[in-house]
């Protein structure tokens, strides 16, 4: 087989609400993005604990994109302003500690940016590419 | 051990085409926990369901994982079907091939590869589901509705024509709300006041309603079906007891000149008032603000006899009060429909039309009661200024409606209508007045409405102008106008004996503040939020309050009377079940490890968290099920990790990543 | 006895390093020196008085997977039924080790390890590395601070246990084989003899004796435990620290698995009585809920069960825990405490 | 200051006021180390110099615990420097003990000493966290015991240095250089017992439900477990740098805490402890702020 190139594996939380229909809109729209993102629906993503992508990090994941609904949209009112603030500060954090603050990406996506969606995986995950495996 | 059964969908072509479902279950069939796995055409049509059931008795499987499209397409229909089998219908997980996978990774190869990942998450996470048990709420038969405008007044009449009793809260003196100072009503020209006032009255003498007017809705606890309502009654100063509503005090209160609410400000009202005649109830009350003998028995200590008593002097019952105070009581309701109205925009940050400077610019709704019979000029139309009847009125349309400049980039929706109305009833006062109307874009969708904007121009000689105007100035007895006609591409300057500023609705100020009470989302402006804007309309996101009129966005009458009788269906739903079957997918804490700081209680959007005494003395959190929503930001903020996600613990979605690492060994732990 | 100079001993080590693992006091940081796998003879911290960790670490690892076990699923020829087949493992042991310079009473403390893990049953691990490891004894220059071994009847330069052992002497190192594992080691080097004396030197003078097992048994719910135990933090410094402590917690884990197949190691880590939760078992009962009792626990399991149930004392005087003890919970204090409250205990007695 | 310290201590034995003080007392080898005074006889026990390191809150919790079942919690006296002050109103906002129950014996502090409260130790230099500290009298108190002295505060101090060295470094280099400080942890937990704020019933580091964290004492499980220790005190920190006073093979914690100190000072103006009231940032919003992410 040919020397392949490096294939970043990426995790992906996704509101129930927002982000997780966002990525069911781009299917229904068959809008293609790159592949490797995991999907991993939540309620909320003020459900994502900081401490699932702290997680996902030392257990080899590449990236962590951790997606929510736009701010003041949140199904739960407020919950992704508490996430902002966790991964405002843990985003940081990591970076303190010597993962790469470009692994970890937070952002807002609607039931209605299937497109946005699509985008925001692609663009990642060649960030994520760019940077080679996580050490 | 968990007995996990797999079953691949390949949605016809939707999925099959670009994954290699056979290979998928093949794969996944060597898990450690599954026991079955296998592939189908149509996983959700009946042979399908009936194969998953099949394979639950034959293979004894406690856990399905479905491969199929996105769980909010069918999550419903394999919980049934796994249920119906006799498990538990939270013991399934959706594997979503389809949406997330298939139909946007055209290369087989890819997709296989993925698919079986998604696949495996999904089985690594049924091994931690739990049964969950929905738990039955009881429900009080009982309902509250907010306000009592025109889609106040439908709702609760809709719901207690079902024999179910409803409060109604009004935070005025009377009952009718907008329309009630409304003269006609388009595009019938219907009178306002005749077709409303029968509904008021019926609303005063039904059995099942229990009205508090001058009253407020003080705080909101409980949830779904067991709501407490604490209800604000601020004083009357009036005994509603005693009252006949004879009006005597009205006429003998000396002071007489205070500018009147109802008339905005267009006619005047005595301090001992009712806003208007037939008022509901037809109960005065006195303004404490203005009201002499009050204020001196308010502002001079030791007082006992008040300065006036014409009004408590001259009631035949005695009826006059001056010792009230507010109370406060508590109402035990199901449902809530919050039907609280809107308000409309002030024009003076348009201080080029001169709104508030020159006496003869004036809102529409000052037209109403202008125009209205029984308003302040006995329904002759005399302008402010001199009283002279207007012989050329310009409408300014877009006042505070679809300006971003103003923060209101939204359309009113009903301000184009109201000034063709207002420019056909001129010309029905008087045949010499001439209408001009200055607009950005006549919107007139609805049922015989583009054919009243049509005859307001062609029957009645309306003057439409396309575009808007810059400034408006007085010159001698009149004002000009000052604007373009972007049809004509020209600038056009109109004298005017009077100028009407179409004005466009916005939330009531304190909108937010009866959110927040409520516990419900409002967007940017103050509106409220619909569960969903297109499938729930008349639901807010909090379980059991409905919304009903403008307090949610811009409507005309019918579609506020049609969502209120949305709502009130809504609420005749929900409280004929003699139970409700709560939220299964909710939190739980681990009591005996809480340490009672309660950093949930402070981000829980829902007060869903409960403080309970332990055994040994110590506090600790509890979930309140028939609030919880299940969002999880309790569980992800818990210091201690003690709160559990229902659906979404820790472990499950823990265990559903990790799988994803499989090949790569762990470093030596 | 013969003699070694400081450079021929580091030419020794040095071609010791090429065929066995040698493990030496090292400066891990400032201030703290520990032993650690060393790969020239440069590396290694000659002026210290004792380790900061004990070299019991390479006896019985803070961290082992004691067992592998790899299950892959196969489908037999001529058989439908898929079945998972079983295979175990053991961990790879390291190659032969030379612990060099370890100070008599870490010694004192594997001999007293191996009077319970080289008994029946027999700790396969700890006996292997044992027998894998030669032990080249240094004889301590100056007690430490909190050095003790003198009271508990240990001396800082006691070769017992040792394979070789060396005491510093003017100029170098005298020299001596204790065990033919040292003979071995020993054997090419050309030294001439040791003609000195036996280094001797002053050492402190015991303080004070270990108070015998009756007294214990004795004060067993004396209130004073109790009050010791109000500063205790219950964290697991000092038995980390301790060369004779050798609690441990197993659990297992998946460590890799894929479609077909699981990879799952038993893993053995240090643990601790002083910790909370290291008594509980399943149910959530926890029978030793207090402070006190787990403050209580390390001394009798040092003073009085050990030396019941294996006869020799889980203690050896090397002081670390009281170095270490952030809020000064000081081993001798506790020692001199019990032998007073045993002595009025003698007089109320005679007296009764 | 100690003849005061004794004094209210006695007091407020004497007339019942506590159950129990605790304060600091001589040890053994010159340590200085907590002591905890039952009756006003023992009062003279109770010193103060600049060994009294130890951050006392740390005890309220466990002694108020009553030793027999229905008995009312023991009501304490605390010695207390403005770090601990800060720690004690961490307690208080989280609803960890009620104020009432409380006497405290607020001290004026000038600074501990490096290598303060172990047997044996010549004590160092002033503590990096007091070179630093504009505070010195306690935020909190019943009673307070000496005067504030101009002394000299730094504008810096190593913990700040290390924090901006490591801040210029490539993230490699940052993860080489704690991967090289975990490597040393025992995992003794001994930075947890000692922390005021970490009084869970159970540790995320000890539960099952999921196992978080591993037994194995190995880099990964204990990267893991410092991570989400200084998450856990993100906010909650009130930086008496007790967890690396403790360590014994000299962890860096006190850079983990604080960076989190200072992230959390710059983002959301706000220092832990200052009061008993306000919110922790993560547990509270503001809906128009504008964050980085």
């Amino acid at each position: 087989m040919a020397e392949t190139t490096f294939e970043p594996r990426v995790v992906g939380f996704l509101c129930n609400w927002c982000s997780y229909a966002g990525a069911n809109l781009a299917g229904t729209s068959r809008i293609q993005y790159a592949p490797n993102i995991r999907i991993i629906r939540v309620p909320c993503s003020g459900r994502v604990d900081p401490l699932f992508v702290v997680k996902a990090f030392q257990e080899g994941a590449d990236g962590v994109l951790v997606l929510g609904c736009h701010p003041g949209d949140c199904h739960y009112r407020d919950g992704n302003y508490y996430a902002r603030r966790r991964y405002n500060l843990m985003h940081g954090f990591l970076d303190f500690l010597g993962v790469d603050a470009r692994r970890l990406k937070i952002d807002w996506v609607s039931a209605a940016e299937g497109k946005k969606f699509a985008q925001v995986v692609s663009d990642f995950t060649q960030q994520v590419r760019e940077l080679g495996p996580n050490p | 051990m968990t007995r996990i059964g797999v079953f691949v969908c390949h949605c016809g072509s939707n999925i099959a085409r670009t994954v290699d479902v056979k290979r998928v279950a093949e794969a996944v069939g060597q898990m450690p926990n599954v026991i079955f796995s296998t592939d189908y055409m149509f996983m959700c049509s009946e042979p399908g369901q009936k194969l998953i059931q099949d394979a639950i008795r034959e293979h004894n499987l406690d856990r399905v994982v479905v491969a199929a499209c996105s769980p909010t397409m069918h999550f419903k229909t394999f919980s049934g079907a796994i249920q119906r089998a006799g498990l538990n219908p939270y013991l399934i997980e959706m594997a979503n091939i389809r949406e997330h996978c298939s139909w946007v990774h055209p290369d087989k190869a890819i997709g296989t590869e993925k698919a079986t990942d998604i696949v495996e998450m999904a089985a690594a996470k049924t091994r931690w589901l739990e049964p969950l048990f929905p738990r039955a709420i009881g429900v009080t038969r009982r309902a509250l509705v907010i306000g009592g405008g025109i889609a106040g007044i439908q709702a609760a009449l809709d719901i207690a024509n079902a024999d179910v009793e409803v409060v109604l809260v009004e935070r005025s003196p009377s009952i009718g709300g907008r329309m009630a100072q409304l003269d006609k009503t388009f595009p019938t020209l219907d009178c306002s006041g005749c077709i409303l006032t029968p509904r008021m009255t019926e609303v005063a003498q039904h059995p099942n309603i229990t009205l508090h007017t001058w009253a407020e809705v003080e705080a909101v606890r409980g949830f779904v079906g067991n709501f407490e309502v604490d209800v604000l009654h601020k004083p009357r100063y009036v005994d509603a007891a005693k009252c006949t509503g004879c009006g005597e005090c009205l006429t003998r209160c000396p002071w007489k000149n205070f500018p009147s609410e109802f008339d905005e400000g267009m006619g005047t009202r005595p301090a001992i008032y009712r806003p208007f005649p037939q008022a509901v109830p037809n109960i005065p009350v006195i303004d404490a603000d203005n009201c002499v003998a009050l204020k001196s028995l308010r502002e001079e200590p030791g007082r006992t006899k008040p300065k006036c008593g014409a009004c408590s002097k001259f009631c035949p019952r005695q009826a006059i009060d001056l010792n009230q105070q507010p109370t406060i009581t508590t109402e035990k309701i199901g449902a809530i429909v919050l039907a609280n109205g809107f308000s409309l925009f002030d024009p003076t940050v348009y201080g080029e039309y001169g709104y508030g400077r020159y006496p003869d610019v004036i809102t529409s709704i000052q037209m109403e009661r202008l125009m209205n019979a029984a308003g302040p000029t006995g329904g002759e139309i005399r302008r402010p200024s001199d009283g002279k009847h207007p012989r050329s009125v310009v409408f300014l349309a877009c006042i505070g409606s679809r300006d971003d400049r103003v923060g209101r980039p939204y359309c009113s929706k009903i301000c184009c209508m109201y000034t063709a109305k207002h420019a056909i009833m001129l010309k029905e006062h008087d045949p010499h007045v001439q209408s001009f109307v200055f607009y950005m874009d006549v919107r007139a969708g609805g049922k015989g409405y583009e054919e009243f904007t049509r005859r307001a121009q062609e029957e009645y000689g309306a003057c439409y102008v396309r575009g808007r105007v810059s400034k408006v100035y007085p010159e001698r007895d009149h004002l000009v106008v000052m604007g373009e006609d972007t049809l004509m591409g020209m600038p056009v300057q109109v004298e005017a004996d009077l100028v009407v500023l179409a004005t466009g609705v916005q939330p009531q100020t304190d909108a937010d503040r009866m959110a927040r009470k409520l516990g419900i989302s409002y967007d940017g402006y103050g509106f409220i939020n619909e569960s969903h804007p297109k499938l729930n309309p008349v639901e807010s996101n909090t379980a059991g309050i409905l919304l009903a009129g403008m307090t949610v966005g811009p409507k005309d009458i019918p579609e506020s009377v049609s969502q209120a009788s949305a709502a009130a269906a809504k609420v005749l739903g929900l409280l004929s079940q003699p139970t409700l079957l709560g939220e299964a997918m909710v939190s739980w804490v681990s009591q005996e490890r809480c340490t009672g700081c309660f950093t949930c209680e402070a981000v829980c959007p829902f007060n869903a968290i409960d403080k309970v005494a332990l055994r040994d003395g110590r506090q600790a959190a509890q979930i309140n099920e028939g609030l919880c929503k299940g969002c999880g930001l309790c569980a992800s903020a818990c210091p201690g990790k003690v709160i559990t996600s229902r659906g979404f613990s820790d472990q499950a979605l823990l265990e559903q990543m990790i799988v994803l690492f499989r090949e790569r060994e762990l470093v030596s732990r | 006895m013969n003699f070694i100079t400081h450079v021929q001993l580091q030419d020794w080590l040095a071609r010791m390093m090429k065929d066995r693992t040698v493990i030496a006091p090292t400066r891990a940081i400032e201030d703290l020196v520990r032993y650690q796998p060393v790969n020239s003879p440069d590396a290694i911290a000659f002026d210290f008085t004792r380790t900061a960790i004990s070299p019991k670490e390479f006896f019985l690892p803070a961290s082992e997977a004691i067992l592998t076990i790899e299950r892959v699923r196969q489908i037999a020829a001529g058989s439908n039924n898929p079945e998972w087949n079983v295979k175990l493992g053991e961990p790879e042991l390291d190659r032969s080790q030379v612990l060099f310079a370890i100070r008599p009473c870490d010694t004192h403390a594997l001999l007293a390890l191996d009077a319970l893990l080289l008994q029946e049953p027999v700790d396969a691990y700890y006996a292997r590395r044992r027998k894998q490891t030669t032990l080249i004894g240094l004889a301590c220059e100056h007690p430490g601070a909190t050095c003790f071994c003198t009271s508990l009847s240990f001396a800082p330069d006691d070769s017992n246990g040792m394979d070789v052992m060396l005491y510093p002497v003017e100029g170098g190192y005298a020299l001596e084989a204790q065990t033919e594992k040292g003979q071995v080691l020993t054997d090419n080097l050309a030294l001439a003899p040791y003609r000195g004396e036996r280094p001797q030197k002053t050492w402190l003078p015991a303080e004070f004796s270990v108070p015998p097992r009756v007294v214990w048994t004795q004060l067993f719910n004396d209130p004073h435990w109790g009050r010791l135990a109000d500063r205790c933090l219950s964290c697991k410094i000092c038995a980390y620290v301790c060369p004779t402590c050798r609690c441990f917690d197993v659990r297992d884990y998946i460590v890799a698995q894929g479609l077909g197949y699981q990879k799952i190691e038993r893993l053995r880590c240090w643990d601790s009585c002083m910790a909370e939760g290291y008594q509980r078992i399943a149910g959530g009962h926890n029978p030793r809920p207090t402070k006190a009792q787990r403050l209580r626990n390390r001394f009798y399991c040092k003073f009085d069960y050990y030396p019941a149930d294996f006869g020799a004392l889980a203690c050896v005087g090397c002081g670390r825990c009281i170095e270490y003890c952030p809020v000064n919970v000081d081993i001798t204090e506790v020692l001199q405490s019990v032998a007073i409250k045993g002595e009025t205990l003698a007089t109320n007695s005679t007296r009764l | 200051m100690i003849e005061q310290i004794r004094a209210t201590a006695r007091e407020i034995l004497q007339n019942k006021t506590v159950d129990l003080v605790i304060g600091y007392e001589v040890g053994t080898r010159g340590a200085t180390r907590p002591a905890f005074i039952c009756s006003a006889d023992e009062v003279d026990r109770l010193i103060w110099n600049d060994a009294c390191t130890h951050n006392l809150t740390n005890y309220v919790r466990g002694k108020r615990v009553p030793p027999k079942r229905d008995a009312p919690p023991a009501r304490l006296g605390l010695v207390l420097k403005a770090c601990d002050a800060r720690a004690l109103n961490v307690l208080l906002r989280e609803n960890q003990v009620p104020r009432g129950d409380l006497y405290l014996i607020g001290v004026v502090c000038e600074g501990m000493r490096q290598d303060a409260g172990f047997a044996t130790r010549t004590l160092g230099d002033l503590q990096p966290r007091c070179q630093t500290c504009t505070e010195r009298v306690p935020v909190v108190y019943d009673s307070l015991i000496g005067e504030r002295k101009t002394s000299e505060v730094f504008e810096t101090s190593e913990v700040w240095q290390e924090l901006d060295r490591l801040g210029v470094m490539t993230p490699g280099e940052r993860q080489a250089f704690w991967d090289a400080e975990f490597a040393r942890c025992l995992r003794c937990y001994a930075c947890r017992q000692v922390c005021p704020a970490c009084y869970c019933v159970e540790c995320t580091a000890e539960q099952l439900d999921p196992e978080w964290v591993g037994i194995g004492i190995c880099t990964p499980e204990k990267r893991f477990f410092h991570t989400m220790r200084a998450y856990h005190l993100a906010g909650r920190c009130v930086g008496c740098d007790e967890c690396a006073r403790v360590c014994p093979i000299g962890v860096r914690l006190d850079l983990l805490n604080a960076w989190f100190r200072r992230e959390v000072q710059q983002t959301f103006d706000y220092q832990a402890g200052i009061d008993a009231t306000t919110l922790v940032p993560l547990a509270t919003f503001k809906p128009n702020e504008n964050l980085e992410l």
